[in-house]
Formats: C-alpha cells, structure tokens, sequence
C-alpha cells in the first residue's frame, strides 16, 4: 500500500515541479509584465497545490494537513491579488512592455 | 568546574542603575511635553545617588560587585559586574549628565504656549537613553549584551546629531549611523566566533578558558577593530568631526565627553579582563600607533580650524587617540598579559578628566554661540568681556586637558610617563609629552582670540542663564580638582605647584605650546610685537603652514567613505596579523 | 548525495546576495534583496533553526524588504547622482581584494572551530524543567537570558524614539506616514478586508504555540504589525496621532510589565527577572501577553515612519 | 562537509560580498542593503555554530538560536532607522550623497602680509 502512496507523491510532486518549471520558463521567455504574470501565477498556484496534494498523505495528522491547505490557499489568495495590482500598475504606470530583461 | 558566580550585596544597584534611566525615558515619553523633562531632572537626581551608592558598597566592600540576572549563573544566564573600572566611570558618567542636565534645561525647555514640542522631548529622552546604555556598557560582564548595549548607545546618539533636523547635521548622523552600524556588525562577528570557540559569552568564563588560536586571533582582531571604529579612532574617524560639531551644544557634550567612552571601555575590558594574554606587544604597539597618529593629526587640524566647534570636535579626536597610549605600557613582558597596574589607571583617569573637560568645553562654546552669534574663531575678539564666566569655563576645561598641576590629565600624564620609563617605552613617552603641548597650543590659540578686546562693542545678543554657565563651570572645576583624586592612587605624585621642577615644567609647556600655536594656527591674533615677530618667523611660518595644510589634506583624503571602509578591513588584517605574530 | 540538499540553496543565496551587490539599478537589487531574505530561511530550516526561519522570513525578509522597497521606490531621482560618484576601479578592485581576504581568513576560522563543539544545550535541557515552557529556545528568551529580550523590547522603543525625532516640528504630535487612500471598492481593499482576519489568528497561533514548539511573540507580533499595515495602505484607516497618551501606553505598556514582573522577582524569587517556583510558566505566560500588542504596535509604528501630517488631517483628503 | 560546514562556510562569503558592497556602492540604500547582508552572514554563522552544537535530540544549541532572534530584531531596528534618517536627508537636500565639505585649500592669506 505504501508503495502506491509514494508512487502517487512521487507523481504530484515531480508535476508540480514541472509547472513550476513552465512558470519560470514563462516568466523569462514571454514579451511583457501581463503575459509574465498570466504565466507565473496560473503555473505556480498549480504547481505548488499539487505539491501540497504530494505531501498531504505524509503528513502526520489531520491539523497539520490543514495547515499545508491553508498555505496554499493563502498563497492562492495573496497571488492573485497581487498579479492584480501589478497588472494595474503596469497597464496605468510606466509603459515597460518591450520585450527582453 | 569552575565556581559560579554569584550576587554580592549591594548589588542590586547594578540593574537598577541600568533600569532607572530606561524607567525614566519611558515615563517621559508618557508623560510627555515638560513632564519629560522633570522626570529627567529626577532620574538624573535618583541615578547619581545610585551612581554613589555603588561606589560606597564598593569600598566598602573592596571586591567588584556581582548581580546574577534571573537566578541563572553565566554561562546560561547573565551576570552584571562592576569592579573598580566600571564603579569609576560610572560615577563620572552620573556627574557629567548631572551637569549637562542643568545646563539642557536652557536649551531644552518647552517653550510656554506649546503643549509638547519635538527638540526638548526628544533630547531628555535620549539624554537618558545615553545614560542607560552607558552604564549596560560598565557592567555587563556577557558579550552579546554588550553587543545589545553598543546598539542602544548608537541608537540614542545618532538622533542627538540631527536633533536640529537641518540637511548637513542628518547627513553627518547617517554617515556616522552606517559605519558605526558597520564597527558593531564587526563586534557581534567576533563575538559569534568566540562562542563557537569557547561556548561561552561571560567576560570572567572566558578569562580562564581562552588560550590563543586562528579562530579566537580572527574574533579578537573583529571585535578591536569595530569598536575602534565605533570610537572614531584613527584612521576611523570620518565621521566624528561633522557629526560632533554640527549637533547642539548640550548634545555634542554629551556625544563627545561620554558616548565615544562606551566603545572604548570595551576594547579595555576585552584587552583587560576577558582576554588579557592574547593581544600581544605588537598589536598593543599597533593600537598605540594609531593613537600617536590621532593625537598629531587631531591636533595639528584642530589648530587649523576656522570654528569654534569644529576644533573642539577635533581636539576630541586627539583625545581619543591619547587613551590608547597606555595600552603598550601596561603590557607586562614577563606574563606576555595585559596587567592592571599604573597604566590602566592613568588611562582611566585620563578618560574621565577627558569626559568632565570635554563636556565644560562644548557648553562654554554653546554659550559663546548664542552671545556672540557665530563661533568662528578669528571674531571672537571681546567674547571673555561679554561672557566671562563661559570662556573662563572654557578655559579650565582647556588647562585641565593639557595636563597642568592640578588636574586629573597631569595625574594621568604623570602615572603614564611612570609606566612608560619603568617599561622602557621611552618613544611613547614623547607622545605623551607632545599631545600635551599641541593641546595647549590650540587652548592658547583660542584664548588669545577671545581675551583680545574687540575694536567695536556691540552689545550682548542673549542674556546667557546663570544656571548654564554654572554648569558648565562646575564640569570644568570638576576635571581640575580630580588631581586630587591621588589620595587614592599609589605614590606621592602631586607635587605643590611652588615645586622647581613643576614650575620649569609649566613654562616650558605653555611657551612650545605659544610657539605651535604660532607656527600652526590658521588666524593669528594682532599681537603687540606682531611685525618684529613676524619678519622673523614667516619662513619658518610659511613651511609649518605648509605641513599643517599637508596633514589638514591627509585627514580630508582619509575621511572619504571609501577610504574609512578599506582602512576598516586593513586594520581588522593588520590587527588579526599582528596577534598571531605574537605567539 | 545528501550534499546536494545543502550546496544548492547555499549556492543559490550566495548568487542572490552577489547580485544584490552589483546590480546596477537599486530597485532592482532590493527585489533581489528580498528574494534573497526568503532564500534564507530555507537556510534556516536546513539548519534546524525553525524559530530563526520564522523570525527570518518575518522580520528579515519581510518587515525589512518592505522598507527597502518603499524607500528605493522614493530614491529612484538620485540614482542618476549616486552612480556618478561610483569610486574608480582601483578602489573597487582593492576592496574585492580586501574583502575576499577577509572571507578567507573568517573561512580558516570556521574550519578551524574545534570538532566536540561547546554547546550549552545540555545546561538548557537540565535548568528547562522548572520554567515550564517546552521551546527550550522560548526558556532561554524568557528565563535563562529574559534580559536579553527586555533590552531588546527596550532596542525597538529607542529605535521607535529615534524614527519619531526626524520628524519635521511644524507636524509633530501629527500622523505618521503619508495618507493611503486606494480605491474603497478595488483590490487593494478588499484583500484589506480578507487578508488581516486571518492573519491576526495566524499571528496569535504563532505567539501560543510559541511556549512549546517553533514560535514566540516576535514572529506573531510581526505578523499582526503587518496586517495592521496593509489596513493601512489600503486607506481603510488613519494612523493614530503620535501625541496622543494612550498610544505612548500601549506602546510602554509590555516593557512596563516586563520589568515590574522582573522587580517583583527580587522580592520573590531571590533575583531580578527570576521566576518564585511553580510560578515560572503563568508569569512567563503573562509577560508574553503584555508584550506581545506593544511589539505589535512599535513595529507598526516603526513601519509607519515618522510623524508627516497634521493631527486633524481630514479622512478623505484628495489623492496627492 | 555537512550542513553546518556548508552555511559556515557561506556566512563568511556572505559577510565578504556584504562588506564589498558596503564600501564600494556609493547609494546610502545599497549601504543598507549591504550590511543586511553582512548581519544575515553573521546570523548564518551563528546558526551554522549553534547546528554544530546540537545534543541531546535537540536540532540545535538553543542559546545562539535565541540570541539570533534577538540580533534580528536588533539589526531590523537599525536598518529602519538609517532608511528614516535617509528618506528625512533626501526630503530636507533632494540628494543623498554622503561626501560633504570642500577639500582644503592654501586659501590661507600670506601671515606676514595680514597683519600690516
């Protein structure tokens, strides 16, 4: 049984680590800050609650699995929240779109 | 194991003493407006009883007295310890607050009409603040709380700088905020690399386990050199002379005569007490170095002053300089130790008469400030007819640093001149002997300026309190009168004054010192034989002139940021180099 | 293979901090600064310091990187100037020479660290049974070393002091900081809204758990100061006047405490700060709770700055 | 080479790329940042030296974990007052330069000439 367990954490957590792989692929490789931001928050709130999902049966106990959820959906929440305000700030403020560092 | 500390009687004061001025800035800030300063003047009343009672149960009790915080004996807990080094400078430190405290409320009153305002808030309780973290520095015996009470001295004195909020003053206080931040990340490095080495903080643990090796060379050359730049030691100083001239009187007395003593008391007692056998002859030499490089490029730059404050800030730096001489005299070569004996005690000595002097002088240049308007030193021509009684306080505070009979500085001179011929240091004898001549040459020079009678009689600008002017007399009176402090120091040192040789001395000094004053000061006063004198020494003016520009250049090329920054790492190697040489 | 687990956050610090070294714009390098901060505490936990990563990401990443930021935000027109003054390569090469000769003589001296290392952790665990706390880094705060942390509680208040005396005197007793105000019904606000709740509970856990597992009053009080923050700069509420006396009680209201339970031990327990037998966890407890707002309060106040604006400054004044 | 060894070693870098850029970057700012960076390595080595001295099942000395969080709180408390004290000189002088003063100069007039 624990096998399969660990075949399942192995199997979230390496995907999570792959979407963070592609958000930071995409934070380099896309033109301007909206489509930066559209990459790093989908993939890494994705990346980081499969990797919550990976250790969720590791974890001794149900309070401490709660507080894995709660991080991510903090993280979730503050994520989102300031892509917005950079989105806006981006859009209204300096216009740094030009590709490139 | 060793035996663990534990409580002397009466030693409930020491926390006490450190508490009662925190408890005071607390309420003050409370209270607010001109509570604060009330609560000052009964914090300062209840500190300077404090301050005595101290030294009372300690004569009393001949041994150093111990307070073990919590219960917990070091090396868990901490212990407070005040043995007769930290007794002395504690009682100093309580009469010179007593003293600016008197003189502040001049300056710092609320003015009437105003609920609260920020000045006089503020100054008492940093005033306080000082006072608090200066007397952690005398007796804490752990390093980290060291470390803490360093922080606390900073953090209280750099406000004091900008007190006046002007654009030049914060610049100096952020100059001075960032290296003296610097010199303490210095210290706790080095105090981190001795727990990793002993596993022990406690100053009297370390004492008896620590044995010289890479890692403890490494912690001691860190924490000299932090404190050293913490002390504005040469070539460290960058931003002393700004910062000490540019803040108000009451506030330069207090940065000059007592904050610039918290680090200083340190690197005696890490040299001193907690690890006596390490430093060795060459870096004892070095440090000395440093200070015989302070006192001429001090001096000689003083004398090149165009104000009144920035001398006296330099003078400073001078005397900083001189309280490191004694550090090679009291290396005894037998032990290969740094041993309490004659040395440590003109050093000291040497210290507070610095302290009580400094701060008279400050305030007397407070009090020519308002009267006259400006402190440049060219115009202060008339200044000891409409001020007398601060010039002549300025006056006593000059003659008390350079050492003539009575005051504290000649016993010091005298008790270090001993330690010098008795080791056979004789060069730093000479040192010793100069600093006292170039401090009388600038204390010469700003007299001869003062008592001229000026040719048009304006009348007084501000009618100077009494109270501020007996303040700052009695500070001055105070470093003359410490020469009788020998009753309690070895030797039959205080000659009377009637005695040939003292009187052979005292002409000698004040004739070199007339001579370098003339030879180096920047504006010369019309002196009655002004053009015989002059056909005759400008050649040899015009080429001290030139030395004196030289140095003034020197000074201004070391105190560049970047400068200050590579001579701080130089000497954290030369100083790491120099103690592992000397095993 | 376990080495990898060390060497590669260890190397990744070591670039962060080089880049925050000689980035050439400042924003930049603060934004490096603080992902720097938070590298840190993977450092931290690495070392088993978990109360050291939560004060790390706290106070050092956190708290710290929020003033770096703010402040580079405001210096962006002196750039131009600070790099004209950028010192001649000869300077720079011999402060690289100089500073790495100091690296390597710290690295000697960490290698030469005797191998039984000194630790004190036996004398800890033996002294930690009467004081009742189970975080023997919370009994070495609160017992064996409580000086300590009120010298520090007394550090924060002077630094509070000295923040407060730059402030110009045409304002003081005024509010502190600039006045917020972001659009009531955007984002800004209504994370304002959602965000401080939790993190107040989050902040008060962290303070509780803090007597028997990683935790303490410093990490939960920066944690409330920090949501007290964003209330702020979402223009929801005003900074309270500096003048006004029940401000200055909260804020000496913890270190007040602390002492008086300190004094009271002398009477009691033989010793300043020493707790009377059987009595060390709920006095413990009960300076913990006293210090934990003012803390709270001091950061925030810290944060906020120095006094810039009038008492009576109207609620919802126009943008500047 | 574990976990201690490594971070110690990475404190001393630390303290070494801190304190070059506290002496070369000339923006007050960068100063800050540069010595966080030197407090964060001197914290790192404590926190290297207070891992070496684990005992016991404890992870770590206890005591230089918390003396760490006190020198945290301490180095956070200087870095917001030197930022106060910078943002108050750059609202006072618009710069933030820490060079004041003019070099000396032999602006001094000829003594023998003065005094006539």
């Amino acid at each position: 049984m624990s096998t399969l367990v660990d075949l399942f954490s192995y199997v979230a957590i390496g995907a999570g680590a792959i979407f963070f792989l592609a958000g930071t692929v995409g934070l380099l490789r896309f033109p301007d800050t909206l489509t930066r931001l559209h990459a790093l928050t989908k993939a890494d709130n994705l990346g980081l609650g499969l990797v919550v999902l990976g250790l969720l049966p590791h974890v001794a106990g149900v309070l401490p699995a709660l507080k894995l959820i709660a991080i991510w959906l903090l993280v979730l929440l503050s994520g989102a929240d300031a892509s917005q305000l950079i989105a806006r700030a981006a859009r209204r403020g300096e216009p740094r779109s030009r590709p490139g560092p | 194991m060793t035996a663990d500390a534990v409580t002397t009687p009466g030693g409930l004061l020491l926390p006490l003493a450190v508490l009662v001025p925190f408890l005071g800035m607390i309420a003050g800030l409370v209270l607010g407006g001109r509570n604060a300063q009330r609560v000052a003047m009964v914090t300062i009343v209840a500190g300077v009883a404090i301050a005595l009672g101290i030294a009372q149960s300690m004569l009393q009790s001949g041994d150093t007295l111990v307070y073990v915080l919590g219960g917990f004996a070091p090396p868990l807990g901490i212990a407070l310890r005040a043995d007769g080094l930290s007794v002395v400078m504690m009682v100093a430190v309580a009469v010179v607050i007593g003293g600016i405290g008197v003189y502040a409320r001049g300056d710092f009153g609320t003015p009437d009409g105003v609920r609260e305002a920020r000045a006089p808030l503020m100054y008492w309780l940093l005033l306080l603040a000082v006072w608090g973290s200066l007397n952690l520095v005398f007796t804490s015996g752990d390093l980290f709380t060291l470390y803490v009470a360093l922080e606390l001295l900073t953090f209280a004195g750099v406000p004091l700088v900008c007190l006046d909020g002007k654009g030049e003053t914060l610049r100096s206080a952020l100059r001075y905020l960032l290296f003296a931040l610097a010199g303490s990340i210095f210290y706790l490095l080095g105090a981190v690399l001795v727990y990793g080495e002993w596993g022990t903080l406690d100053v009297a643990l370390l004492a008896q386990r620590v044995q010289p090796g890479p890692v403890t060379w490494a912690a001691a050359a860190l924490m000299t050199t932090g404190l050293l730049a913490k002390t504005a030691l040469f070539p460290l100083h960058l931003w002393l002379p700004p910062a000490h001239a540019g803040a108000p009187p009451a506030a330069s007395a207090v940065l000059s005569a007592l904050v610039v003593k918290g680090s200083f008391f340190i690197v005696v007692r890490l040299w001193f007490d907690a690890m006596p056998a390490l430093p060795g002859f060459a870096a004892a030499q070095l440090l000395a170095g440093l200070g015989a490089a302070a006192i001429i490029v001090g001096n000689v730059v003083a004398l090149r002053q165009e104000r009144l404050k920035l001398l006296i800030a330099y003078s400073t730096l001078a005397q900083i300089g001189y309280l490191f001489i004694m550090f090679p005299l009291a290396f005894d070569a037998g032990t290969g130790a740094f041993v309490r004996g004659e040395a440590l005690a003109g050093g000291m000595l040497q210290a507070i008469s610095h302290a009580t002097a400094k701060a008279a002088m400050f305030l007397a240049a407070g009090l020519i400030y308002a009267t006259l308007g400006h402190d440049r030193i060219a115009d202060l021509a008339g200044a000891a007819r409409r001020v007398p009684l601060s010039v002549l306080a300025f006056a006593l505070g000059g003659v008390a640093l350079t050492g003539a009979l009575p005051s504290g500085a000649y016993v010091a001179k005298k008790l270090l001149l001993g330690a010098a011929d008795a080791s056979g240091q004789w060069w730093w004898a000479l040192v010793l002997q100069a600093g006292g001549l170039f401090t009388t040459g600038y204390v010469l020079l700003v007299l001869s300026h003062a008592l001229r009678a000026s040719a048009d009689a304006p009348a007084p600008r501000v009618r100077v309190r009494r109270s501020q002017e007996a303040a700052a007399l009695a500070l001055a009176a105070c470093s003359l009168l410490l020469g009788f402090a020998d009753v309690v120091l070895p030797g039959d040192l205080v000659k009377s004054p009637l005695d040939p040789g003292e009187l052979a001395t005292l002409v000698v000094t004040v004739a070199a010192g007339a001579a370098i004053a003339l030879a180096l000061g920047r504006r010369l006063p019309a002196l009655p034989a002004g053009a015989a004198l002059a056909a005759i020494g400008s050649p040899i003016r015009r080429a001290t002139v030139a030395v004196g520009l030289l140095v003034e250049r020197l000074d201004f090329a070391l105190r560049h940021w970047h400068v200050a920054g590579l001579s701080l790492v130089v000497l954290t190697l030369l100083f790491a180099a120099a103690m592992s040489g000397a095993r | 293979m376990i080495e990898v687990f060390h060497l590669v956050p260890a190397l990744l610090i070591g670039a962060l901090a080089v880049y925050t070294t000689v980035a050439r714009d400042t924003f930049a390098a603060t934004v490096g600064f603080i992902a720097y901060g938070l590298m840190l505490t993977v450092a931290w936990v690495q070392l088993h310091g978990v109360d050291v990563a939560l004060t790390e990401s706290a106070i050092g990443g956190g708290l710290t990187g929020l003033l770096l930021v703010r402040a580079s935000a405001k210096l962006r027109a002196t750039e131009a100037a600070a790099r004209a003054e950028r010192p001649r390569a000869s300077t720079r090469l011999a402060a690289a020479i100089l500073a790495a000769a100091v690296s390597a003589g710290l690295a000697i001296a960490v290698l030469a660290l005797p191998d039984p290392a000194p630790t004190l952790a036996p004398e800890v665990l033996a002294n930690m049974g009467p004081t009742g706390v189970g975080n023997p880094i919370t009994a070495v705060l609160m017992a064996f070393r409580a000086t300590d942390t009120l010298l520090e509680a007394i550090v924060l208040l002077l630094a509070l002091v000295g923040v407060w005396s730059l402030a110009p005197d045409r304002v003081w007793g005024g509010r502190p900081g600039p006045r917020y105000n972001a659009d009531p019904d955007g984002i800004l606000a209504f994370i304002a809204r959602v965000l401080p709740p939790i993190g107040i509970i989050v902040g008060i856990y962290i303070f509780w758990v803090g007597a028997d597992d990683p935790g303490g009053k410093f990490q939960g009080a920066t944690i409330v100061a920090a949501m007290w923050l964003l209330v702020l700069m979402a223009g929801l509420t005003d900074a309270p006047p500096i003048s006004r006396r029940l401000l200055r009680a909260g804020l000496v209201a913890g270190p007040v405490a602390f002492i008086a339970i300190g004094f009271a031990g002398v009477a009691t327990a033989g010793a300043f700060l020493a707790y009377p037998d059987g009595w060390s966890k709920p006095l413990i407890l009960v300076v913990e709770f006293a210090l934990m707002p003012s803390l709270a309060l001091t950061l925030g106040l810290i944060m906020a700055g120095a006094p810039e604006r009038a008492e009576a400054a109207s609620p919802r004044e126009a943008a500047p | 080479m574990n976990a201690a060894t490594v971070f110690g070693l990475l404190a001393t870098a630390l303290v070494g790329v801190g304190l070059y850029g506290f002496i070369v970057n000339p923006q007050p700012l960068r100063k800050i940042l540069a010595f966080n960076v030197i407090g964060s390595g001197v914290f790192l080595l404590f926190g290297a030296i207070a891992r070496r001295g684990a005992a016991l099942g404890l992870g770590g000395d206890p005591v230089p974990q918390a003396l760490l969080i006190t020198g945290i709180v301490v180095a956070f408390s200087a870095t917001a007052l030197a930022v106060t004290v910078l943002l108050r000189l750059f609202d006072e002088t618009g710069s933030t330069t820490l060079s004041s003063g003019v070099a000396p100069s032999a602006s001094e007039p000829d003594p023998a000439k003065a005094r006539e």
